[in-house]
């Protein structure tokens, strides 16, 4: 502890709060799990506000945190809207902020990003590598969602970069539970436009509801999933006996909850992480998970190093949580 | 001819749209693709009927959703960390779901709260409990534990059947439970005299309580029917969708509420009952799969099938209560 | 004398009630009660309103506990929990309020059924024919011809009363309670009740019953017992001294009502031709200022109608009203209250009681913007008028404060009427007015409607003869949805005024013309 | 001593919580921090205040909550699209909101639906006529159409001063918005005439008739107060959040409807009334706050949030109701 720079020097002494807009879920339980754990292993204390997709509330409870006197805060999502003036109120009150996936127009507020547009990518990428660049493909999206919404962007770009990208059918619904409302759609679909071969499903829970359609139609040899994000529940489900979920590609939700507060604590420290900390995703197929033998997230981050650390805002005295 | 809009109007929509889909998309027309409507909303249909117990002792309940939601973790958590087999996961999902019913019922009937405010505390204590052992994450086979350790258990083969198989190759075992309870609970309402006592306490309580009938009794049964129905529906949910995922269960009650009250509407009852709700239940699941097929944004699926149930609605009770005065 | 009978052995006794005591909250409703019931015998309770009458019988039926005290059915200690516990035990009771009889969603079959449905009689499967079978046999028994299918909803008052008598009849009790179970009916079903009611005597059943029709307790009772603000004030053995009965029951001699002379006044109302159903005979009729004109008849001969289409809740197929000479045809109920015709409805329960109100909300509320400024309720404007109307009608309440449903009936009933007499009209109609209250409050209201007659014409709607000759100055016989008669009621030509009521003149065109000579004016 | 338990055992529970927290967390108990707490329910307790009208009716609304969020929509679609100033935008949504509730009156009053039908059908409407028009895209500022054109118009400063000023650098607008709205609608219920015969209705609605009260336009009044509040809603929700966000707005439903008939149990009401309603929005505000200010986890405050609710119900209520008997 020695040689930590001010004012980790006593860390206990430092505040920091984490403002969530989404935390339903395996990928914001794990995001918080990282952040957790960074924030023990540099020894600060640590508040949670939730706002459950509540945008006001989330405001108001950065203003909160300020009254609190934090002396830095991650902002988890939220709308660019909402959100802009009172991080802007933080800064303003000498608060080191630091925003994960939500933009909020403001310089002195670096961005964590698990970058969207890579994570498509790489599954877009290994869908033409499969299939070669002509198919059909079904894809779910529901707009208006943030993530999904740049996610689509890039579809829309490989659609126009790929003519033989046939899409036929477009679905998606957030009805919870969201995999079962999936399916449904998607066994409508497959049978409206059985010659289906792909399914881009950018969100594990439309991914885990296509494959139940797809199973339930029989059909898990002649379509293939690909998808983004991952959970120990969706490495079972792609390592299934002929599981049509071929591949998907992630960050680690726990890495980028370290990240964020590495960013935080960079900034306290009065160093700069960069205005923008984007954590590498890495593309996970199936044929991995049964050649390496991995059963869940742990072993995931045991055996794809690369998915277990991502080595962005580590400067030498930065303590790392212990693995 | 009045008289038969009343009655067979809403039937007779339903097969218009059928046969309209028909047209628009023909696949929509055959064996397999009616199997998938009973099997898409199986679950809701198994709720609705719940609903439709509590309808008719003249209560409400609003913890549907969430007992389906909590059985789901409640039969993972089981297999997956206890590595209990799907016997004692089944069971202790049901027992879970009666004991919510009861618990329902017990507050309605003898803490006196209204029943929309009984099972909305109960929603929310649900919603919250169900997410305590794992401490918000969902439940999957190789899960790492809050204690560091992995889950051993995995849900058992002859649990994930009761999601995934199909009879003859046909009909899900899901679809079958569905049409068997409503056959079940369409006989206990309509021939047994419980049933009959039971609409009799819908209609007046007082009443029913001076000609002898075990009033309390009868309520909190009914609470631990629909208990019973949910926990059913959150067993097939967890079967169908082979893990414990974490979830309101919010639109489930919605679409179940729809369905069951739907079915006011069928055949002119203009009460609750189980025939009206399932085919109530199959009526937004028809439209919800034609619209599907016809590549509809989920957008405006929402709108027609708020679009549809109105008209149909205004047209069957301005109907009903015309034909009465 | 109330001694004797109390002391009497008690092992033929089926029923004996021993300081019985019950209060509601401050208010003692029943205080030290001693009664008892034997076996073959019809008691009638006599007692004013909210004596407590209803609150004994409700201690019988499980539905309250009493505060102390015992109750021994056929000898063995009797405390039902339940009401189930009281029909276990044998004890049949018609409540007073005729919606705690029926289920207004099922059919008149299952509502007749409904006591073995909940005890399981019928078996655990609930077959439709068989029911239809055995709901027509119960029915038979005071010769009701309803749809079997028809939900109750659609039934009329008395029907409903008729339905809830049947069930209770149906049953071979012990003992039977009818707590005023002809409160809606007219002679004809009455009738058709006391036969019964004698039948079970002769079979051996305990009949307790409550009503305050004179006619029915002339009829019925082997002795009376009086009950006065929750004390046993009387016990009438045979030969039975009805003035004495009455006597004791009120505290004080019946002053007889001497009727404030007739000033009858100007024209007011005129009904000419009117058809109220069609293909049923036409009619006319016509009101003056000052007097009160009873309509009677039996039970659905179509007064509520009439008196329906005068409050533009129906409209009649055919014929005009003239108030004060012009034309008068209202949209609705609130136009007529605006043209000055005032109806409280019968049925008061569902048509005019506001349970969740207390007394004096419940009497403002048709008149509510005479008691508010700028739109705001003057509440102590109102509870003054609420007090005023309390001490002028005689209700027994704690307070204007009161909730409406802690009154007994009878000051249900007096609340409800009095919500119209607080204002001047043109045209008052009463449906059924004195359902449930007692014979001095009849009296009472009787003489607040003579008091107020004022300019006004007034209406009343009655199945009670009685009611009609004590209260009203002239007598309109209604039959077959069309008047066949009319008396002067102080000179009555009873045989032809019965024969009129029961149908059995029915010479509509002669009525007409009756009516077309002297009838009028 | 149990008629004080009845009238004030809620008051106290909520005094009891206050204490509990403050002691465990100071802060919890500043101005800034109870401010904050009102702001946080302001938008629930608007929309729970128009529920209340119709439970007085004997009605229910269950389609305030896409009210709110098709007000919200319409708002920033009205500003961000079509350019409107705030004034423009703000009569607009006050006019859906009238507009809504008029045809929820009408279905329930003249097509005679059963009002949880009915409105049920109207949310399912609106849940998807709001994404219509922008094809299930958020709306902001400089958005792309479906045209391919670049929106416009952004948000005027004027509206958003609704949802983010501070009188006197303290009191929130929408805070003040909510008080006078519990006000106005707690005068109109508990001391007008009007707000007398909407009672009356509740209670027996037939003898209100006959006494006079032209029910229809009642009943179709108190939808309409029902929309305009919410929609009022949907105006501060935009205001906050600064844009057209298809995902806010998804628990406004269900807590509203908490707040209104926790509402129930303040003063030993037992009846819908206004300021339960507020005190019923604030309990579960001071709730939340609490629970978060000691770092609770998300999921244990639906827990406890239904805990507290079901105890402090049976105890109102199995008071309320033993003291009749
Ligand atoms: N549930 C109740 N709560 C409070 N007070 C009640 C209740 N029921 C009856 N009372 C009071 O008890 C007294 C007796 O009422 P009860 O109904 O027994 O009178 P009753 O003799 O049947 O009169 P009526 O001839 O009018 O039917 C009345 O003063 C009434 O206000
Ligand atoms: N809404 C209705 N629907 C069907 N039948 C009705 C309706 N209203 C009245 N009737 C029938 O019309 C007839 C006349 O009814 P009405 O109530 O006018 O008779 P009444 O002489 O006033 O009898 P009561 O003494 O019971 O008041 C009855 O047979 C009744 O069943
Ligand atoms: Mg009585
Ligand atoms: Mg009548």
């Amino acid at each position: 502890a020695q040689d930590k720079p001010a004012p980790f020097d006593n860390p206990g002494d430092v505040k920091i709060a984490l403002v969530r807009y989404l935390s339903t879920g395996d990928f914001f339980q794990a995001y918080l799990s990282g952040v957790e754990r960074q924030a023990e292993a540099l020894g600060v204390d640590l508040r949670v506000f939730d706002s459950r997709q509540d945008a006001a509330l989330q405001a108001d409870m950065v203003d909160q945190a300020i009254a609190l006197g934090v002396d830095g805060i991650v902002v988890q999502h939220g709308l660019t809207e909402s959100m802009t003036e009172a991080v802007q109120r933080a800064v303003d009150a000498g608060i080191k902020v630091v925003a994960f996936d939500v933009n909020v127009e403001n310089d002195a507020v670096p961005q964590i990003e698990q970058s969207d547009q890579l994570l498509a990518q790489l599954a877009l990428e290994q869908a033409i590598k499969d299939n070669g660049d002509s198919f059909t493909a079904g894809y779910v999206y529901v707009p208006g969602i943030a993530p999904l919404d740049r996610r689509d962007e890039k579809w829309r770009e490989f659609k126009d970069k790929y003519p033989g990208i046939n899409e036929v059918a477009q679905f998606g619904t957030l009805d919870n539970p969201i995999a079962n409302s999936v399916a449904n759609q998607a066994s409508a679909v497959l049978r409206a436009n059985p010659t289906i071969n792909v399914m881009f499903a950018p969100y594990d829970e439309f991914a885990k509801g296509v494959k139940i359609a797809v199973d339930e139609a029989g059909l898990n040899n002649d379509i293939k999933i690909y998808s983004a994000d991952v959970s120990s529940a969706d490495i079972q489900a792609m390592r299934e006996d002929a599981s049509a979920w071929v591949a998907t590609a992630a960050t680690n939700p726990a890495v980028v909850g370290e990240v964020s507060v590495r960013a935080l604590a960079m900034l306290l420290a009065g160093e700069e992480p960069g205005q923008s900390v984007i954590v590498p995703p890495t593309l996970i197929t199936r044929d991995m998970l049964m050649d390496l033998d991995i059963q869940n997230m742990e072993q995931l981050s045991a055996k794809l190093p690369q998915f277990a650390h991502a080595d962005v805002a580590v400067p030498a005295w930065m303590p790392l949580p212990e693995r | 001819m009045r008289n038969f809009a009343i009655r067979y109007g809403f039937l007779l929509l339903l097969l218009a749209i059928i046969v309209f889909f028909t047209i628009m998309e023909p696949a929509f027309m055959s064996l397999r693709s009616m199997v998938f409507v009973f099997q898409s909303v199986s679950i809701t249909a198994i709720l609705a009927l719940g609903v439709t117990a509590t309808l008719v002792v003249g209560g409400f309940d609003l913890s549907i959703g969430s007992v389906a939601a909590s059985s789901m973790m409640a039969a993972s958590y089981a297999m997956v960390i206890w590595g209990a087999g799907s016997v004692e996961a089944v069971a202790l999902c049901l027992a879970l779901g009666l004991a919510v019913g009861f618990f329902n019922g017990v507050l309605v009937v003898y803490a006196r709260v209204p029943d929309l405010l009984a099972t909305l505390g109960t929603m929310f204590l649900l919603l919250g409990l169900q997410l305590i052992p794992t401490a918000g994450r969902s439940i999957a086979k190789g899960m790492m534990l809050p204690d560091g350790s992995t889950a051993e258990g995995s849900f058992d083969p002859g649990f994930l059947f009761l999601g995934r198989h199909r009879l003859y190759d046909i009909l899900p075992v899901s679809v079958l439970i569905m049409l068997v309870l409503a056959l079940v609970i369409w006989f206990f309402l309509e021939f047994t005299r419980w049933g009959r006592v039971m609409y009799a306490i819908g209609s007046n309580e007082l009443a029913s309580r001076l000609a002898g009938a075990p009033v309390n009794r009868y309520k909190i049964a009914a609470y631990m029917i629909s208990g019973f129905c949910a926990s059913i529906g959150g067993i097939l949910l967890a079967a169908r969708v082979g893990r414990g995922d974490v979830s309101s269960g919010n639109n489930l009650l919605l679409d179940s509420v729809a369905a069951a009250l739907i079915g006011f509407a069928v055949l002119g009852a203009a009460k609750p009952n189980a025939f009206g709700t399932l085919v109530g239940a199959i009526f937004v699941g028809v439209l919800l799969q034609g619209m599907t097929m016809m590549n509809a944004p989920y957008y405006t699926q929402d709108f027609v099938k708020g679009a549809v149930l109105v008209i149909a609605l205004v047209f069957t009770f301005s109907l009903t209560k015309a034909a009465r005065n | 004398m109330a001694e004797t009978s109390n002391n009497q052995a008690s092992k033929d006794n089926v029923l004996d009630l021993k300081d019985v005591e019950k209060s509601f909250g401050s208010n003692r409703v029943l205080q030290g009660v001693n009664l008892s019931i034997s076996a073959g015998e019809v008691v009638v309770l006599m007692g004013a309103n909210g004596a407590g009458k209803s609150t004994l019988v409700k201690i019988i039926a499980g539905v309250h506990n009493a505060d102390s005290g015992s109750l021994t059915l056929d000898g063995e200690p009797f405390m039902p929990a339940t009401p189930a516990d009281a029909l276990r035990a044998g004890v049949c009771i018609v409540h007073q309020a005729i919606n705690d009889c029926v289920a207004p969603d099922l059919s008149v079959a299952q509502n007749l059924l409904l006591d073995r449905l909940c005890n399981g009689e019928t078996g655990l499967f609930f077959g439709r024919g068989r029911a239809a079978r055995e709901a027509r046999k119960i029915a038979g028994a005071l010769d009701l011809e309803l749809d079997m299918n028809k939900p109750v909803r659609e039934l009329d008052l008395a029907d409903r009363q008729l339905v809830g008598i049947s069930r209770a009849l149906a049953q071979n009790p012990k003992l039977l309670i009818l707590d005023e179970p002809t409160s809606s009916l007219s002679q004809r079903e009455a009738e058709r009740l006391f036969g019964i009611i004698d039948r079970l005597r002769q079979s051996g059943v305990a009949i307790l019953y409550i009503s305050h029709r004179m006619s029915d307790i002339r009829r019925l009772a082997d002795r009376i017992i009086a009950l006065r603000d929750g004390r046993i004030t009387g016990v009438f053995e045979k030969p039975l001294n009805y003035e004495a009965a009455v006597n004791a029951m009120l505290g004080h001699g019946m002053e007889v009502s001497k009727k404030i002379a007739v000033t009858r006044g100007a024209k007011i109302f005129d009904a000419r031709d009117v058809v109220l159903k069609t293909g049923c005979e036409p009619f006319s009729f016509s009101l003056s200022g000052g007097e009160i004109v009873a309509i009677t008849g039996l039970v659905g001969t179509g007064k509520s109608e009439l008196a329906e289409c005068l409050f533009g809740l129906r409209q009649p197929p055919a014929g005009t009203f003239l108030l004060d000479g012009k034309p008068y045809q209202p949209l609705n109920n609130r136009d007529a209250v605006g043209q000055g015709v005032f109806m409280a409805a019968k049925d008061r329960a569902n048509s005019s009681m506001i349970p969740g109100f207390d007394i004096s909300q419940n009497l403002t509320l048709p008149f509510l913007p005479d008691f508010t400024a700028l739109g705001t309720v003057l509440r102590r404007k109102e509870r003054n008028k609420a007090k005023e109307m309390i001490d002028w009608l005689g209700v027994v309440c704690q307070s204007d404060q009161d909730m409406l449903n802690a009154l007994s009936g009878g000051n249900q009933q007096k609340v409800v009427i009095g919500r119209w007499l607080s204002k001047a009209c043109r045209l008052l109609v009463l449906d059924e007015p004195f359902q449930g209250v007692d014979i001095r409050a009849r009296g009472d209201i009787g003489n607040k409607l003579r008091e107020t007659a004022g300019d006004r014409a007034t209406l009343l709607m009655t199945a009670e003869l009685d009611e009609a000759l004590e209260v009203s100055d002239r007598i309109l016989v209604m039959s077959n949805h069309t008047i066949v008669g009319e008396h002067r009621t102080d000179s009555v030509d009873m045989d032809l005024l019965l024969s009129q009521i029961s149908g059995a003149v029915v010479s509509p065109n002669a009525a007409a013309g009756h009516f077309g000579k002297d009838g009028i004016q």
